[in-house]
């Protein structure tokens, strides 16, 4: 009974708090009702104490004795996570932002039109590329020649300071999108959305995109993080003639009518998520807080995780998630991820890996188990040993048709005129030494089985971009890749067509240009889509520009918590997360 | 009171480096220590490759992350290479690194310490001011600087390293040089026919020495300390070549996996040789300083 | 005091070509660094177009001599432009973060010399006895072990297996609200505010990272505790002392102590810089919001303008730190004359 | 009944070749009011013996024998606390340099303070004054303000005058003065042994002085105890010991001490003595200084350490250049020896101005051979980690074309002819006593047979005895080379024995030139006056010495 009252007068203290103090981070969320509190309370709720009551009951004299606080006991509808990366920009249009920060963009802002969620074999949680749901937008049709989208916003859609989200915010959203350059523009690029014109406002809760040739990318592209609806009103508030996008003002300041708002962000240290009671384009969450910490080392992310500190960790390395799918209150939803491949790439500017018959006495001469098993634990699905040369089936990644063969790996070399070997550098990056390394140690011994001496070459992560995907300077490495959008064109778009950014190893075929460039927007009923797919499949493994190992999982443990999400961005979206 | 012991024992005979040396040893426990450890280095850095029981490099993924046993000593690694090996091998290269670097930073510290100090004046102000700017820097940051800036390799790091250390030895090297510029035996030796360039090399320069070594020591050990600092940056030697640091700074990521040989092993190796160096200093300035003699 | 205030003076100007070199080699020293930031921050999927502008947008499409005129404007402004990681103005990232690393440092360098130098007494009184030797091997270790071993070792045996001590992440747990900012030193800040569950809760953050450098600083200061202490208690004014009958406190604190304070004083002030520095490694494993492991991810990443702006807000403490070093040198030593420096 | 009494005392050190006795076995006392002078040269144990008394031996000194007692008080037995107790209220030390003696960051007055709030002779209330009080008991103007100063602050003299403030601020009836005049110029060593005579009688003290200075301690002691080696050779009062010598060493002493009216030679015992050279002197300058001034850039301004001397040195001749420190002497001699260069004015060396050259470059002018110097600190004047031998190779092979072997047999040459041991031209100076140092300085300068040599204070560490012996060496050399010199010191007296001319500097500037027996026996100037009545005066030798050791 005593514990009720204090718990009680605990959470008012705590809201006050909210309300009077716009730090605290922690509280029991805010009810616009009590604006004022006595200094007393004030004062004792700035220890902020999750448990509000148990802890604030017990008081001063145990808490010295308390080892640490479990966030088990952090109240049920807040969550704490931890990552290993800095979210550096609530503003994913900006240059400059980097990957982690690309779920403020989904979690404090909403899109058009999301992805559709199912549940996986394992029983986690997936978005489900098949499905494409409305989120700000209530309903929407092609027009009649398939060259336009119309879209119908929700009339109560409201964004998180109240004001309704309209036809004229999503234009001013998507024209800054294809206008500040950069990754966004890239990104609206794939969905053939190219120019401001495309977008036009019909009235303030219509909106249409006229479409630059049909493409099957569009609407699956509206549902990635990049189109999301930005508050136009807020933000042009804040543009300057300098900065018309209001870069420098949503850099910080999240203007949007997503499910969680920014309660505070501290780059280097936390971000974190309070939900946005009035959310008006999905279900209200279920938990009221999200703390997302940043906690660079892996071996403390996993402690805290096992000690139960905290209630989620995401992106664990493979040795952690493999260890602790085994323990009793840890879930890790270990799911592969979808359009990628980590590879080995051999770099057709250089000589020897000229002559198909030397990438493919590469390809036989991996280790694939022992890579697999080492630098990914097992984690993700194997992409060797695949039954024969030409693919059965669409399906990207699939098994390559490659496997362990020392003997035949150096007939191979010996056939190309190279059996007394070669010397080349074979080069990682520092900031993914994780797998990148024992990979590489592994490779770089069968390769000398085969009389091929590979050096292996560390490349700082500053410079790792500019000499794998720009300069592809790079004569053997590994990489890695995964498409946002879950095509076998897309992924041969970016990695195999000359030029192409992720195309690290110049490879050049004229079939898969023409190939690829028939595919991309093709609709995948098309019956011609599936046999040139096939086609282009059936090259790329023949030809090994890239030598896939295995394709990567993410791996997310959980504590204590329902309703983790695997999304195509990798991200974490806390949307759906729910205390157990 | 002390010239009474040193004048009414008329020195016998002269005692040779050796006696001396073992004198020093004798005298001070801590010292014999720090010799016997530095002889089990130098016995691992030069016939440690020769020793090991396993190929340092030579993976086996079935034997991956076992605990010390008799076959592994020190356990293996997440690519299942024998811990006990690498850490012998990488003896050689982490003394190498110290050496050279420290040796590096000895040779150009003292040239530029030597010139500040004998003829002082403008050149002074300028050599001071620029060991006062490297040393204005983060020195850690610094090398951290240069080895990213110049690339990861051995030779960078021990420039790396070399660099942050030059001031040290300059400094020092300036003071012990100044105090003896106008010292009896400085004049003596010019009154004797040495120019300005014989009278430091010769005769003030060595007496320099005794300070100096302890400085050597200390930094030989601070030398493998950065060196697998920049490691756990990522900035250290190329794999698969065999470093403490390395070892340490990809084992702590599996110290609370339980795999805590991993780290422990090269850590306690890294620990032995700089703890090494550090308790050598004094011993080796009293085998330097001939006045230690009787 | 004209006087004095005329040396501080004159010790600023010395400053100044140091600074100004710091400058130079800083701006050189980032643009040595592989890779392009352009690239990098044009993000994933960008093309060649969108990292060229970029490379405009950053002023890197200028020659150097231009780019560094811009940037030695700037910082005589005291703009020290925007990191490009955080996307914050690195003054506020410094302003954010110092605070941070001078806590940690400070407080380590107090448990440091709280335990080196009665340490370093002691074995002085005793030297060659078997605590002198102790002594030494003691403090030997500590410096012997890298800071990142140290650090991971005592999170794994006081958090992971004994649970003692609260979990490694940065300043304070995230059940507190972090104090009202006054100093940014969270020690002083929950004091003044009252706050004494916040500021129990910060030192607790603050002992293991502490305790990891405190050992690593121990050696220098108990070395140059005894060796000062053995030079002033072999000199003629101790003998003078005893020969009058002082007692053994007095002759070792008011005139042994205080003479070998000077040197002490001087080796803080190296090991202080030095430890700012060098704590990257701590903050690393600790997840220390602090200006080193700032100033390592804008290394990784070749962010300019924050490896510049820290580079040179070290060298701004390290001058400061030197004034405040001759300074109390000046108030413990009658001697050094202002004028004389 | 005797205020000290020490009975068979044995003081052993421990050292790397094992125990080391430094006193075996002395006995001596000290009667109430009187003043005991123990004389003696370094290592006799002298000191040792005070300290004993004190019970503040070095690291590794122990008692090993004997008895001491103060006043009854068994001071072997007393605890250490009684010990504290008794020093600086009973028993009082003063030592030699006392500008070391004292915390150099501590107000003066504070340290008087410490001493008797100690012994609880002030209260807090007025410490103040009563240590003001005790400043002024040893005659320091404006103790008031002293009281605030720091030991950098105050000269030499006046920090002497501190230390026996602290020493008699708590009225102790013993006083231990441990060479309390050495590194004092000889003005001050006058006025500091005065103040001290003056202090002891006044308060009815008992004063144990140590010096290595005969002329000293017969002049201010009531009677006097002879050390050597840790023993005790003689006693008695202190005239008689000065004037009848009963034992050999003794004798050595008082015939070692330079005294007015005797000559170099009878510096030596009569048996040593050997003829008088001839000397051959040459009517032709040497050397001719002109209007020599030197200036220095110091902190505050211009310090101008020379200004405008002219001598000339004949072939063959020895000049004495005389003053106290600071007084440009020692700038002289190295404007001279062409370590540094003078500001203006000539250095005429056989007609040619050797200032001409610059320093820097001189040591490859060939004539750095004919000018060569004779340090005042031989052991810094030695490399210390060359051997004696290479250290008188140095010039040689530096110098002259001889070939390496040749070099070997000249060291050799020159080690026999300056009295050096040869089996000692492998050590290393810390290895060599003063007296053998002293020797090896003086063959590294004549090694190249240089023309012109400076002597620096050449004796000014060394111990009468020793000092003797050097002396008639470098009267000897000099005849035999045809050397001229520069002697250089502040002691007339020496300067005396060995110089034909002196030349008085002070502040830079001759006051007094002339033929030396002239200068000693009728100053004109009144600096030169001074300097001759504050070196002490023992008694005249009443007995010929040469009697006294048959």
């Amino acid at each position: 009974m005593l514990q009720k009252i204090q718990h009680k007068d605990a959470k008012i203290a705590i809201e006050v708090l909210t309300k009077a103090d716009h730090r605290e981070v922690l509280g029991k969320g805010s009810s616009p009702s009590i604006t004022k509190g006595t200094k007393m309370t004030y004062e004792t709720s700035r220890r902020g104490f999750l448990t509000g009551a148990g802890a604030t009951a017990l008081g001063v004299s145990v808490l010295p004795f308390l080892k640490v606080l479990p966030a088990s006991a952090a109240g049920s509808d807040v969550v704490v996570a931890v990552t290993g990366q800095t979210i550096n920009s609530l503003d994913i249009h900006r240059s400059g932002t980097n990957r982690p920060s690309y779920q403020v963009a989904v979690n404090v802002y909403d899109r058009l039109v999301s992805f559709g969620t199912k549940t996986l074999e394992d029983g986690s949680l997936s978005y489900d590329y098949s499905v494409i749901e409305p989120e700000a937008a209530e309903s929407w049709e092609f027009a009649d020649d398939g060259m336009a989208i119309v879209f119908k916003l929700r009339p109560e859609g409201k964004f998180q300071d109240g004001s309704p989200i309209t036809a004229a915010d999503v234009k001013w959203s998507f024209d800054r999108a294809v206008s500040v350059g950069g990754f966004p523009t890239v990104q609206m690029k794939a969905g053939s959305l190219e120019k401001p014109e495309q977008f036009e406002v019909v009235d303030d809760f219509t909106f249409k995109i006229n479409l630059l040739r049909k493409s099957k990318l569009t609407l699956p592209d509206l549902a990635v993080p990049v189109p999301m609806i930005i508050n136009s009103k807020v933000a042009l508030e804040h543009a300057t003639e300098d900065d018309p996008w209001a870069t420098e003002y949503l850099h910080k300041n999240p203007a949007g009518s997503g499910a969680f708002k920014v309660a505070a962000w501290k780059p280097g240290e936390q971000l974190v998520y309070e939900r946005n009671d009035n959310w008006t384009s999905g279900p209200v969450p279920a938990v009221k807080r999200v703390v997302l910490r940043e906690v660079p080392s892996p071996a403390t992310r996993r402690a805290l995780l096992e000690r139960g500190d905290v209630n989620m960790s995401f992106n664990m390395p493979n040795k952690d998630a493999k260890e602790l799918s085994s323990a009793d209150d840890i879930t890790v939803a270990t799911t592969p991820v979808e359009n990628a491949i980590y590879c080995l790439c051999p770099n057709l500017s250089f000589e020897p890996f000229k002559d198909k018959k030397v990438r493919q006495a590469i390809a036989w001469s991996v280790p694939y188990e022992d890579v697999f098993q080492t630098a990914a634990y097992g984690r993700g699905a194997p992409m060797w040993g695949g039954a024969g040369s030409s693919p059965e089936e669409i399906a990207w990644p699939q098994k390559f048709p490659y496997s362990t063969d020392l003997d035949k790996a150096k007939a191979l070399l010996e056939e190309a005129g190279l059996g007394g070997g070669f010397e080349v550098p074979l080069s990682i990056s520092l900031s993914q030494a994780d797998w990148m390394e024992p990979t590489a140690l592994l490779i770089q011994e069968n390769l000398a089985k085969i009389g091929i001496k590979a050096t292996i070459e560390k490349i700082p992560g500053a410079n790792w971009r500019t000499a794998s995907l720009v300069e592809k300077r790079l004569p053997l490495h590994l990489e890695t890749f995964g498409g946002w959008l879950n095509y076998p064109c897309y992924y041969f778009f970016w990695a195999y067509l000359e030029g192409h950014l992720f195309n690290s190893s110049n490879y050049r075929n004229e079939e898969i240009e023409t190939l690829t460039a028939e595919t991309l927007h093709m609709s995948v009923e098309d019956p011609e889509y599936a046999p040139k797919i096939k086609r282009m499949i059936e090259i790329a493994w023949d030809e090994v520009p890239r030598i896939a190992l295995w394709q990567p999982a993410l791996n997310v443990g959980t504590r204590e918590v329902a309703g983790y999400e695997y999304w195509f961005h990798r991200q974490l979206d806390v949307r759906g997360l729910k205390k157990a | 009171m002390t010239d009474v012991v040193s004048n009414s024992v008329p020195p016998t005979r002269n005692h040779g480096a050796l006696d001396h040396f073992l004198y020093v040893l004798r005298s001070n426990p801590v010292t014999l220590l720090a010799f016997m450890m530095l002889a089990v280095l130098l016995v691992a850095a030069l016939v440690g490759p020769a020793i090991t029981p396993y190929d340092p490099l030579t993976s086996n993924a079935a034997i991956a992350l076992q605990p010390p046993s008799l076959d592994h000593w020190f356990g293996t690694d997440n690519l299942g290479r024998d811990v006990f090996s690498r850490v012998i091998v990488a003896t050689r290269l982490d003394l190498a690194i110290s050496v050279a670097a420290v040796a590096l930073s000895f040779v150009i510290g003292s040239l530029l310490g030597s010139i500040a100090g004998y003829w002082g004046g403008w050149l002074d102000s300028v050599l001071n001011r620029l060991f006062d700017t490297i040393m204005a820097f983060p020195l850690f940051v610094l090398a951290m600087g240069i080895v990213a800036a110049l690339g990861n390799t051995v030779e960078n790091i021990v420039y790396a390293t070399a660099v942050i250390n030059i001031p040290f030895y300059a400094r020092l090297v300036r003071a012990e040089v100044n105090i003896r510029r106008e010292a009896g035996f400085t004049q003596a030796a010019k009154l004797s026919g040495n120019s300005d360039i014989r009278v430091l090399a010769l005769h003030i320069f060595p007496n320099a020495l005794p300070p100096m070594m302890v400085q050597v020591s200390l930094n030989l050990g601070w030398a493998i300390l950065n060196a697998a600092g920049l490691s756990f940056i990522g900035l250290g030697v190329r794999p698969p070549t065999a470093e403490w640091g390395i070892m340490v700074a990809e084992g702590a990521n599996f110290i609370v996996s339980g795999e805590w040989w991993l780290a422990l092993f090269p850590g306690l190796a890294l620990m032995f040789a700089v703890f090494t160096f550090n308790l050598l200093g004094d011993g080796l300035r009293d085998i330097v300083d001939p006045r230690q003699r009787t | 005091m004209t006087g004095r205030l005329a040396t501080v003076g004159l010790r600023i100007t010395h400053s100044i070509p140091v600074i100004l070199g710091v400058v130079v080699v800083s701006f050189l020293l980032t643009r040595a660094l592989p890779g392009d930031p352009a690239v990098y921050f044009a993000g994933p999927a960008a093309d060649a177009a969108s990292i060229a502008q970029i490379r405009t947008a950053l002023g890197l499409d200028k020659p150097l001599p231009e780019q560094f005129l811009i940037y030695a404007t700037d910082v005589l402004r005291g703009d020290f432009g925007q990191s490009i990681s955080t996307g914050q103005p690195v003054s506020e990232d410094l302003a954010n973060r110092l605070p941070a690393s001078l806590e940690l440092t400070l407080t380590a360098l107090l448990l440091s010399c709280a335990i080196a130098i009665p340490i370093g007494v002691l074995a002085a009184t005793r030297p060659g006895s078997a605590v002198d030797h102790l002594c030494r091997i003691l403090v030997t270790a500590g410096v012997s072990l890298p800071t990142f071993f140290t650090g991971v070792v005592l999170i794994y045996v006081f958090y992971y297996l004994l649970g003692i001590a609260p979990s490694p992440l940065g300043r304070l747990d995230f059940i507190y609200i972090e104090p009202d900012h006054v100093t940014g030193f969270y020690l002083i800040d929950a004091a003044i505010a009252g706050d004494w569950e916040t500021w129990l809760a910060a030192l607790k953050q603050l002992v293991l990272p502490a305790v990891t450098l405190a050992l690593f600083t121990l050696a220098p200061l108990a070395r140059m505790t005894r060796a000062a202490m053995l030079s002033a208690l072999s000199s003629d004014y101790i003998r003078t002392a005893r020969a009058s009958g002082l007692t053994d406190n007095k002759v070792l604190f008011t005139y042994a102590f205080r003479n070998a304070l000077l040197p002490v004083i001087t080796t803080l002030g190296m090991v202080f810089s030095f430890t700012l520095g060098a704590n990257v490694l701590v903050e690393k494993v600790f997840a220390w919001p602090g200006i080193g492991s700032y100033a390592v991810e804008a290394l990784v990443v070749s962010d300019y303008a924050a490896v510049q702006g820290f580079v040179l807000a070290m060298a701004l403490l390290f001058v400061a730190l030197n004034l405040i070093i001759d300074l109390t040198y000046s108030m413990i030593d009658p001697r050094i004359g202002f004028e004389a420096k | 009944m005797s205020l000290v009494s020490i009975k068979d005392l044995k003081v052993s050190f421990k050292t790397r070749r094992g125990n080391v006795q430094a006193v075996r076995g002395i006995s001596l006392e000290v009667a109430k009011g009187e003043v005991l002078g123990i004389v003696g040269e370094s290592g006799s144990g002298k000191s040792v013996t005070s300290y004993a008394l004190m019970r503040l031996l070095d690291k590794g000194g122990s008692i090993s024998g004997g008895d001491l007692s103060y006043g009854g008080i068994d001071l072997k037995a007393a605890s250490e606390n009684e010990m504290k107790d008794l020093r600086g209220r009973e028993i009082s030390m003063i030592f030699q340099n006392p500008r070391a003696a004292l915390n150099p960051i501590r107000k003066v007055g504070h340290q008087i303070e410490d001493v008797l709030c100690r012994h609880a002779k002030a209260t807090r209330s007025n410490v103040r004054s009563e240590a003001i009080k005790a400043l002024e008991a040893v005659k320091i103007n404006d103790a008031e303000q002293r009281y605030d100063a720091y030991p950098f602050e105050l000269s030499g003299g006046m920090c002497q005058r501190v230390v026996i403030a602290i020493a008699l601020a708590c009225d102790p009836k013993l006083l231990i003065a441990d060479e309390p005049t050495t590194g004092l110029d000889i003005t001050t060593q006058k006025a500091v042994m005065d103040l001290i005579t003056e202090l002891i009688s006044e308060r009815d003290m008992s004063a144990l002085v140590i010096t290595h200075d005969l002329g000293l301690a017969a002049q201010y002691c009531d009677r006097i105890v002879v050390m050597k080696d840790g023993e005790v050779v003689e006693e008695g009062q202190s005239d008689q010991v000065f004037t009848a010598p009963k034992h050999q060493y003794t004798l050595k002493l008082v015939d070692a001490t330079p005294r007015i009216g005797v000559s170099v030679r009878e510096l030596l015992l009569p048996d040593q003595r050997t003829p008088f050279p001839e000397l051959k002197k040459v009517d032709l300058p040497l050397l001719e200084v002109r209007d020599l001034t030197k200036t220095f850039q110091g902190k505050s301004g211009p310090v101008h350490a020379v200004k405008g001397v002219s001598f000339t040195v004949k072939k063959g001749q020895s000049v004495g250049l005389v003053g106290e420190s600071g007084c440009g002497k020692s700038t002289t001699s190295s404007i001279l020896a062409r370590l540094l260069d003078p500001t203006s004015g000539e250095v005429l060396f056989n007609g040619e101005d050797l200032s001409k050259t610059p320093a820097r470059k001189f040591s490859r002018d060939p004539r750095r051979a004919s000018i060569q110097m004779v340090f005042q600190d031989a052991t810094d004047s030695f490399n210390p980690r060359h051997t004696a031998r290479q250290i008188i190779g140095e010039p040689l092979a530096r110098l002259t074309q001889m070939a390496r072997k040749q070099r070997r047999s000249r060291v050799e040459e020159l080690a026999v002819l300056v009295g050096l041991p040869v089996k000692l031209l492998d050590r290393f100076p810390h290895q060599l006593s003063g007296g053998q140092k002293a020797r090896v300085g003086i063959a590294r300068a004549i090694a190249v047979e240089p023309e012109f040599l400076i002597l620096d204070e050449p004796t000014a560490a060394l111990d009468v005895s020793i000092q003797a012996v050097v002396l008639n060496l470098l009267v000897d050399l000099r005849a035999r080379l045809g050397l001229s010199f520069l002697f250089v010191s502040h002691d007339l007296h020496v300067v005396r024995l060995l110089c034909d001319e002196v030349i008085v500097m002070k502040e830079g500037k001759i006051v007094e030139a002339g033929a030396a027996e002239q200068v000693m026996t009728s100053p004109t100037h009144a600096y030169t006056r001074t300097l001759l009545s504050a070196a002490p005066h023992p008694p005249i030798l009443t007995v010929p010495t040469s009697s006294a050791a048959e």
